[in-house]
């Protein structure tokens, strides 16, 4: 393989328990009497850490060329930022609902 | 070849444009108060455009009768003065201008329309469309609408809006199949539908919404000329879409309220 | 399809820039073969269907009056468990990326199907969750707490992973097989690796989304 | 080595069906998509007649339809809801299978890996899986016409409630609506199979020497198409999967509550209309540039060749398509101004869709750059590239007036629009389509297609489709609105003349493409034989015999020294460099 370098046991190891902790760590935030957007946003930012450890040492993207990151993840938030574009209305619609059965 | 497309391409230029500025086809004349700044913003994209349309189509005419290529001829090639270099920032300069006009333009009628509350002595109606019809109901004395209750639409019992008569906003609502308003006074519609997607267009007016169910929103404009106009259906609601309209009827003040007042007496 | 190159890198593509003229040509400006280049488009592209699903059920989440929060804490145990498994099976996967590359066929094979058979074991405690959610009465169009549509974003999103689990099951068994008869390469090994890790990452998405969200605290 | 273990060691397959049916060969794949768009493009043109026909002699007994729909044309003339159903399989046939296959999938199939001097498709069984994906969708699609109730009738756009209720909304809308849903997710499946096998080809498989820069503009537009794809079309499948949960299995994703169709109180809530218009649009308009890009790329090639130039500002023309490949993620919100969209976002989206005819405008003026000063051959395909510049301008300048939220309230929803999108998307993307059959024919049969019908084809074509667009966008000033089968009432009624003579144009335009059809299949076997580099291009696929050999090269391993389009300076009696030639010299642009 062309891999000059890949994840060693160890880091292998580390991330594993790091994403088992961090998933521990979700679970106990859920319990936790947080108002609903706090929570939401908390556990997102996690759940981003633990994609980011997933896709640089799993999927050793780290260890590419940067050329591949550079053109793949920037494609792929760009376009889920462009769609969180759609919230704009959802907020609305709870204001707008009309019909009563 | 190159000669016959240059002639032919100068001829579908030269009669489009006189098509256009003969205004044989036309806007409807404006009826609202926001149509005149609607009318003019359409004028100014229009100067624009056909400037942009007259150079780009007779410039390629004039390439094409110019330069074809004639047997054993050894002229050299001729690169455009300049290279790409002008092309660009003519582009982003005449584009660009234009862009920053017309969304500064543009912003004024948008927000006029959309970003403004409706005048606090507005006439609310609200609009109930379905397949395919329109219905119209006024709040009455108390100013108030009760709530739509689709499940009890009945139309053989002349309920065409679901009103539950037990619900106190309801109770003098006046539920009528089209849209009498005063002329020269804010109007603002509540859009209702209770099954498809319709549209509510009137040209005249220089209004447009599409009704979405599920959701009431409001539009709102000002009348200026009596008459009676059509309300067309703009958004496909089904097989019967053609059908769906109604009429918008612009009256002087005595006479919406003679009308109201004989609406009223026939619910 | 003919397996593609593993070969060593051209010079051109060893100093990284694509622009170069003296690209060498029929190499790699990512340096990266051509079936991972396709696993890593895949990916993206199948990242943006799962994120218009959860992009939706988030626009009705937002729109609703209130949205139910049912799972207790039995149900949030057994997310959790199923979160673990997951999460272990992207390790025994990683380690069979490397068994593989290092020309290990039994290790190889041996990871893989521990690999899938984590896969297994999640789909079969996912398949008892549902059951329990529908021995409770919760269709797509109907759950015994009210706002209908809690249902069915349950179960499009849910069901959609499930899939994907499952797809990804046999496809290791593919892969499996085909390393152990000397069929597929190392190169084929690692894409199917791709493949797990996004699945196990949409997880970590759907995880706190789907249960985290509604666990019943009070 | 990097070079042969890249190399496909395959050899021809001998057997009809390994051959022609289920190929892998990127050639014969390229021509199964581009007869595949032929078939949609005359079927989808039929429709088109009869839609016009329907609106302007409603009463007319059209021969054979009585028999195919006994329901929706009795005794052949066409009933209102018929009319839709016709709109509906033409909207979805042209944007879909026509507009989406041909110029991408099919030429980009059968040009892109020898253009790249590559000898197949990165993966050749994808190749295939897609094409037969499509195929499959084609057919789901195609067969909604002969189901019982007929086809849906809620248009290519497939709005809800209209398309989620099931047979409630109308005719066309049970079974009719299913098939079109999974046609299009299947459509979706093999485009996303196509599109991250062209990105991988593209990167990948190029041969030494072939920087990116020095591509054809072709390869490039079929690369920016290929990501446009890739991350569009995954959001209209998540939307198809949507809407099929929706109609089958009782979830409530576009529905809300309280809605009585047809008198019925329907058992949904929850949902919301606009999220499909904003999950369909989201693909709508990256959708709408798959369709234009490729002959963006067509169009720059074309008009370099038969000018004799060099293209003007090749590195501009590249940062344009990437720009506008951006940009068009950034517009979706312009054709929902009045969907009942927060007014806020209607605003901001106006902005970038304004942006985006910066960079459109610039293309076409570099285009009038690259035929100023040059030796112009007027061929069929260079006719057809010009036709291409003008029609595209034309169309492209009403996108100015719909951009703006403020003019669409008027506009949104008539004919002005219709004519826009059929002037700037439909026929400059044909009119790519054309240039492109006329340029490749010789190239992918061998033979050369007839100049004399060719030219007959181009005049009635190019003045036929003004004489039918141009007076929508007038009658469109007046208001009219579109779908409407007919205008009852007397409203529009002074205006039926001019709906009268856009019918007649479009039968004329029609009918004349069956000279084109005829010249097509006449030339593939009557044809005089093409020599290697009948246009005296430069690119690789002109270094090659036509048709060329299974694996392109012959097995040798094409070389590139030169950039794309190095014409004009005479050298060795040639005004020309090909790419692969290591002795000439480069031309100064």
């Amino acid at each position: 393989m062309e891999h000059a370098e890949t994840a060693g046991n160890k880091i292998v190891f580390s991330v594993w328990f790091g994403l088992l902790g961090l998933t521990v760590l979700e679970v106990i935030l859920a319990y936790r009497q947080l108002p609903l957007e706090t929570m939401f946003s908390v556990l997102m930012v996690l759940s981003v850490i633990k994609a980011a450890l997933i896709i640089a040492y799993f999927m050793h993207l780290r260890y590419e060329q940067p050329s591949l990151f550079v053109t793949l993840i920037p494609a792929l938030v760009f376009i889920l930022i462009m769609m969180t574009a759609i919230f704009a209305d959802s907020s609305r619609l709870a204001h707008m609902r009309s019909l009563v059965q | 070849m190159g000669k016959a497309f240059a002639v032919v391409l100068t001829i579908i230029t030269t009669v489009s444009v006189a098509i256009f500025v003969s205004r044989h086809w036309w806007f409807p004349e404006v009826a609202s108060a926001h149509g005149g700044a609607m009318d003019h913003q359409f004028l100014e994209t229009f100067v624009g455009a056909a400037i942009g349309f007259i150079l780009a189509q007779l410039g390629l005419a004039a390439f094409a009768w110019k330069y074809g290529e004639r047997k054993g001829e050894t002229r050299p090639i001729r690169i455009f003065p300049g290279g790409a270099k002008w092309l660009v920032v003519l582009a982003l300069v005449y584009v660009g201008s234009e862009i920053i006009l017309l969304e500064f333009v543009g912003q004024k009628v948008w927000a006029a329309m959309y970003f403004t509350p409706p005048a606090a002595d507005s006439l609310q109606v609200q609009v109930l469309a379905g397949q395919f019809a329109f219905y119209f109901r006024y709040p009455g004395p108390d100013g108030k609408f009760g709530p739509i209750h689709t499940g009890k639409i009945d139309e053989t019992k002349g309920n065409f809006f679901g009103i539950d008569p037990s619900d106190p906003g309801s109770k003098d609502d006046i539920v009528t199949v089209e849209l009498a308003v005063p002329v020269n006074k804010p109007v603002e519609l509540l859009l209702n539908s209770k099954d498809m997607g319709h549209g509510f267009y009137v040209p005249e007016m220089r209004i447009q919404q599409d009704i979405v169910p599920g959701m009431e929103i409001p539009l709102h404009f000002t009348p200026t000329k009596i008459g009676k106009y059509d309300i067309a259906c703009n958004q496909l609601c089904g097989l019967g879409h053609y059908t769906m309209r109604a009429f918008l009827e612009v009256m002087s003040e005595e006479d919406y309220q003679k009308w109201i007042v004989e609406q009223a007496s026939l619910q | 399809m003919s397996s593609s190159s593993d070969g060593p890198l051209t010079a051109a593509t060893a100093h990284g820039g694509h622009d170069i003229p003296s690209w060498g040509g029929g190499s790699l400006p990512y340096a990266v073969p051509s079936k991972k280049l396709g696993m890593w488009l895949f990916i993206v592209s199948d990242a943006i269907t799962f994120s218009a699903v959860i992009f939706a059920y988030g626009y009705l989440r937002l729109a609703a009056a209130a949205w139910p929060r049912p799972f207790g804490t039995p149900s949030i145990a057994n997310a959790t468990v199923m979160t673990f498994v997951l999460l272990s099976s992207s390790v025994a996967m990683v380690l069979a990326v490397r068994a593989s590359s290092l020309g290990k066929v039994s290790g190889a094979v041996g990871w893989l199907v521990a690999t899938a058979l984590g896969g297994v074991v999640f789909d079969i405690l996912h398949i008892r969750e549902w059951l329990g959610l529908i021995g409770e009465g919760v269709r797509p169009f109907h759950n015994p707490w009210g706002t209908p549509m809690f249902g069915a974003a349950f179960f499009t999103m849910t069901g959609l992973h499930m899939l994907h689990v499952t797809i990804g099951v046999v496809y290791l068994l593919v892969i499996a097989v085909g390393f152990g008869r000397r069929k597929f390469s190392a190169a084929d090994v690692e894409v199917s690796g791709l493949y797990w890790h996004f699945v196990d990452l949409v997880w970590m998405f759907i995880f706190p989304l789907v249960y985290l969200l509604s666990a019943k605290t009070a | 080595m990097a070079m042969e273990a890249q190399q496909h060691q395959h050899t021809a397959p001998t057997g009809f069906i390994r051959k022609y049916i289920f190929s892998l060969d990127h050639k014969v794949i390229g021509k199964q998509y581009y007869f595949l768009a032929i078939a949609s493009v005359f079927l989808g043109m039929v429709l088109s007649w009869l839609v016009r026909i329907h609106l302007v002699w409603p009463n007319v007994h059209v021969w054979g339809l009585g028999a195919l729909s006994p329901a929706g044309a009795p005794g052949g003339v066409i009933s209102p809801e018929y009319y839709l159903s016709l709109l509906t399989i033409h909207g979805t046939l042209m944007v879909f299978f026509v507009l989406t296959t041909a110029p991408q999938a099919g030429f980009g199939n059968y040009a892109l890996p020898i253009q790249i001097g590559a000898e197949d498709m990165a993966f050749p069984t994808l190749n295939m899986l897609s094409f037969w994906v499509t195929f499959l969708a084609l057919c789901a699609l195609v067969s909604t016409l002969f189901v019982e109730d007929g086809p849906p009738i809620s248009g290519w756009t497939a709005y809800p409630p209209l398309s989620a209720v099931g047979s409630l909304a109308g005719p066309g809308q049970g079974m009719g609506q299913n098939l079109w849903a999974v046609s299009i997710a299947l459509f979706c499946i093999g485009s996303l199979l196509g599109a991250l096998n062209f990105i991988t080809t593209t990167v990948d498989l190029r041969c030494k020497g072939m920087t990116l820069m020095r591509m054809p503009l072709t390869c490039w537009a079929w690369l920016i198409t290929a990501i446009l794809s890739l991350l569009s079309f995954a959001v209209l499948f998540a939307a198809c999967v949507l809407l099929i949960l929706d109609r089958n299995a009782g979830t409530s994703f576009f529905l809300p509550s309280g809605l009585l169709v047809n008198g019925q109180l329907q058992n949904h809530s929850g949902g919301s209309p606009l999220l499909w218009q904003h999950l369909f649009w989201f693909f709508g308009h990256p959708e709408v540039y798959i369709a234009i890009v490729p002959g963006f790329g067509v169009i720059s090639h074309v008009l370099s060749v038969f000018s004799r130039k060099p293209v003007l500002g090749y590195k501009v023309i590249v940062t344009c398509l990437l720009a506008i490949g951006f940009l068009s993620f950034t517009v979706w919100g312009h054709h929902m101004f009045l969907s009942g969209m927060s007014p806020y976002s209607g605003f901001l989206f106006s902005i970038p869709t304004l942006i985006i005819t910066i960079p459109a405008t610039i293309v076409s003026l570099l285009w009038l750059g690259t035929v100023y000063g040059g030796k112009l051959r007027f061929t069929t395909c260079m006719m057809f590239a010009l036709g291409f510049v003008s029609v595209f301008v034309t169309g492209g300048l009403g996108g100015m007036f719909l951009a703006q939220p403020s003019l669409d309230i008027f506009l949104h929803g008539t004919y002005f629009v219709v004519g826009h999108f059929h002037m700037v998307m439909g026929v400059a993307a044909i009119f790519g389509m054309f240039a492109g059959t006329y340029f490749w024919f010789p190239k992918m049969f061998g033979r050369m297609m007839n100049e004399r019908l060719g030219k007959i084809h181009f005049w009635i074509t190019f003045i036929g489709v003004y004489c039918i667009f141009m007076p929508m966008h007038f009658i469109g000033l007046e208001g009219m609105p579109r779908r409407y089968s007919s205008f009852v009432n007397d409203l529009m009624q002074p205006l039926m003349p001019v709906h009268k003579f856009m019918t007649i144009a479009a039968l004329i335009t029609g009918a004349a493409q069956f000279i084109f059809l005829f010249n097509l299949f006449w030339s593939m076997y009557k044809g005089p034989k093409a020599p290697e580099n009948p246009w005296e291009s430069t690119t690789l696929e002109w270094t090659v015999p036509s048709p060329p050999p299974f694996d392109n090269f012959g097995g040798k391993h094409p070389v590139v020294y030169h950039d794309a389009y190095e014409y004009g300076d005479v050298h060795n009696g040639k005004d020309y460099v090909m790419q692969t030639d290591p002795a000439g010299q480069p031309a100064k642009s």
